[in-house]
């Protein structure tokens, strides 16, 4: 097996570029690659236009909060940002670009991406707003709407443990939209609050597997939320 | 929780069966749990990933490795089983989920559901509540008759952009439970705090009622 | 939790019946329920104009092929049948209906029926008799085929694990499409080939929660396969 | 294994990098881990459900519990995964696989892969092979020069129904070696038991030859 523990710094900066579609992974705090964004936040806040694909904002100033007040985001495609009034502000304003989607099509979207599949058909959402300029498809007898696979440039990941071949499991919740995300980009990034030796993972309790992985790093403990009057503006 | 909201989870709680896989929306849905036995053998699901949520971690933060939807540090129970996104969607919009509790804005006599979008004032998004609305195998939403303008819950027709058509099975309140039948929301129970007429107030709409009604606790 | 543990004998009776399409887990030998398929062919052989769909056929005489030589069996949805000379014969003969799936789309309609989505489209068997009969849509540019989800009447799987509320577990490459089918039947019935009480899995090792399952029952040991000639034609 | 088939199979696990996740199809790709060194680092995935599949189980039987696609009893290396059969094809039709080694019927001058019906003769179905051809990154072909007619594998055009069009990248045979180059299967490689005149034998088109040639151990 390959080794595929590395270098944040390096690995960060050799991977992710502006204009790029990131997939985040987290719902809430668990599964957010908060080691990661801190160091985008902190390292590499010349990046601009990202396009952020993220179950939700986190909160003002937390994990993907942070790229926000940093200017560096274009877009987000989402399911609720409810938890983050600052993103609330800047769509309201203008000042970025937000899609919602249904939280289970969110997730099946960039399953559809990780799985080859450019698109599936779903009943989810017919006669409602998030029908708005879909196409749509008579099959037998039926109007459904056509959604597209939902993939990006990079997968950012937190996992609870991963080996050093990059296979990772998850505890509780915090597998949420890991698994779809680590299959949907063909770069992914994944960081690891314990990193174990091959083989100590039983492979029947895998959850996603190190082929999908390209580079495994140390998570750190999170920092503390900025409040917003300290965040310099770059 | 106050009076009228121990009301409305009480009666709900009534509607639970031992083995049910039950989905609580955020606000009073959440509250259920907390007058159910311990024992009650009912199976909540968590969308963010789990069945078998158990009790609050009381102290428990956003960070604890188990949350609920709402982002809650919770327990599993003996039995849980954790799962990523998609295997939770497709445990809600595959059938396999007997039961969503969610809040609402407005419920259309027709069972029409509006709980997500309020054009113009508050758009935070949808999460999950258009796949739980649409595919739960019955809905029961939980609200306050009247909301802050006096204004009935309960609407000839929905102003507001729709998370679900036609998908609302029951409605309970402080002051009455209504369950779709025939095609429309239909007045089957009456709080024996309430009356008839304190049920109409602030409904805009012809209400059917059901001859006779159910002892509220039925 | 409800305890899902049931008698074999009785919860068959009960499930099964005559024209119904059975989804049959296993990849071979690995993962096929032998315990329920042998008191079918044994003790409900009036059952008939079953539809299986299983991965492949087994082999002569041995799962679902003791279900074809009881002429249980008027169709069968699957992706190989190589195993089965008796299952080509009876095809070729035209005692046997068989639609034939590539591996992955089989398991991606069966998960299609599970996940609630009626349909999805992909370019897997283009241009190739696969596509023979299939309807197809225009999207950006591309032509692709429509594939159906595929449910069931009722789903058995065979687990290594599971414990008295359904949860179920597998070891090495025996889960194969037993998630898929457990999730894509209103009926799930599982022989376990060891039963655990409540709380023996550790929640993120379960790979089928037991809210999918209807009824656990103990697997036994399989008996021997049968030669053509000792087999009786109810 | 025999001397040609040695040839073919050492030659394909020249082809094969440490990290590579490879599919072998059955025949002669699955005797390609037995040159391969131990320590060799390629990532073995098993459709059926695994990636990192080790050495076969001497006496294992179909009953073992890890099995390749085959049904032969194998073992799995450290730092192995097992997976349901549909994150298996996610892996395959999303592009995870880097290489899948698969035999033949027919390859066609244009890239063409016949491989898993004969129609009035064999058709016991197509197991994930239509998918390995479509959507592995790279398909090699592991051929016998001549079927037993006398008849090059290499075809002008495929008569039999097509597992994938377009889809192979190299053909490897005991005689020689074939790159799709321009969208034409094109000769690149000759073996030191072999000439131009004995490679052409039995094909039935213009195959286009590299210049150079490579050597074969290249």
């Amino acid at each position: 097996m390959i080794d595929r523990v590395a270098d944040l710094e390096t690995v960060v900066r050799a991977t992710i570029r502006s204009g790029q579609t990131v997939l985040v992974a987290g719902f809430g705090r668990g599964g957010t690659p908060f080691t990661i964004l801190e160091f985008l936040a902190e390292h590499c806040h010349d990046l601009r236009d990202l396009t952020i694909v993220k179950n939700d904002a986190n909160e003002p100033g937390l994990g993907v909060g942070m790229l926000l007040r940093r200017g560096m985001v274009r877009r987000v495609v989402s399911t609720h940002i409810g938890l983050n009034p600052e993103a609330i502000g800047m769509m309201n304003r203008g000042e970025l670009e937000v899609e919602f989607v249904p939280q289970g099509i969110f997730a099946e979207r960039l399953r559809a991406a990780g799985a080859g599949l450019p698109a599936f058909l779903t009943d989810i959402g017919l006669d409602t707003l998030v029908a708005n300029g879909k196409p749509t498809v008579e099959l037998d007898g039926r109007t459904l709407l056509v959604e597209r696979a939902l993939g990006g440039d990079v997968a950012l990941l937190s996992a609870d443990r991963a080996d050093r071949a990059g296979n990772c499991w998850w505890r509780g919740s915090n597998r949420n939209m890991s698994i779809v995300m680590g299959t949907a980009a063909p770069r992914v990034l994944v960081e690891a609050k314990e990193i174990l030796p091959v083989g100590a993972l039983e492979p029947e309790s895998v959850h996603l597997p190190g082929v999908f992985v390209h580079a495994v790093v140390q998570a750190q403990p999170r920092k503390h939320m900025m409040p917003q009057a300290e965040t310099a503006q770059s | 929780m106050n009076e009228q909201e121990r009301t409305i989870v009480e009666r709900c709680a009534r509607e639970l069966r031992p083995g049910m896989v039950v989905n609580l929306g955020i606000g009073l849905p959440t509250l259920v749990p907390s007058v159910l036995p311990k024992d009650s053998g009912v199976v909540f699901h968590s969308e963010n990933g789990f069945v078998g949520m158990g009790a609050p971690v009381p102290g428990g933060t956003p960070d604890n490795d188990v949350i609920d939807a709402g982002g809650r540090a919770c327990t599993l129970l003996p039995g849980a089983a954790c799962f990523d996104s998609s295997l939770s969607f497709a445990l809600v919009r595959g059938g396999h989920l007997d039961l969503a509790v969610l809040g609402a804005f407005e419920v259309g006599i027709n069972g029409d559901l509006a709980n997500w979008i309020i054009p113009g004032k508050s758009a935070p998004g949808i999460g999950g509540g258009m796949e739980l609305a649409q595919k739960a195998r019955r809905v029961i939403v939980l609200s306050r008759h009247l909301d802050k303008n006096g204004r009935g819950k309960l609407v000839a027709r929905c102003t507001l952009p729709l998370t679900a058509p036609c998908c609302v099975d029951t409605l309970i309140t402080e002051r009455a439970l209504f369950r779709l039948r025939n095609g429309r929301m239909t007045l089957t129970s009456i709080h024996p705090d309430h009356t008839r007429e304190s049920v109409f107030e602030g409904l805009d709409g012809v209400v059917d009622v059901a001859d006779p009604l159910e002892p509220w606790d039925a």
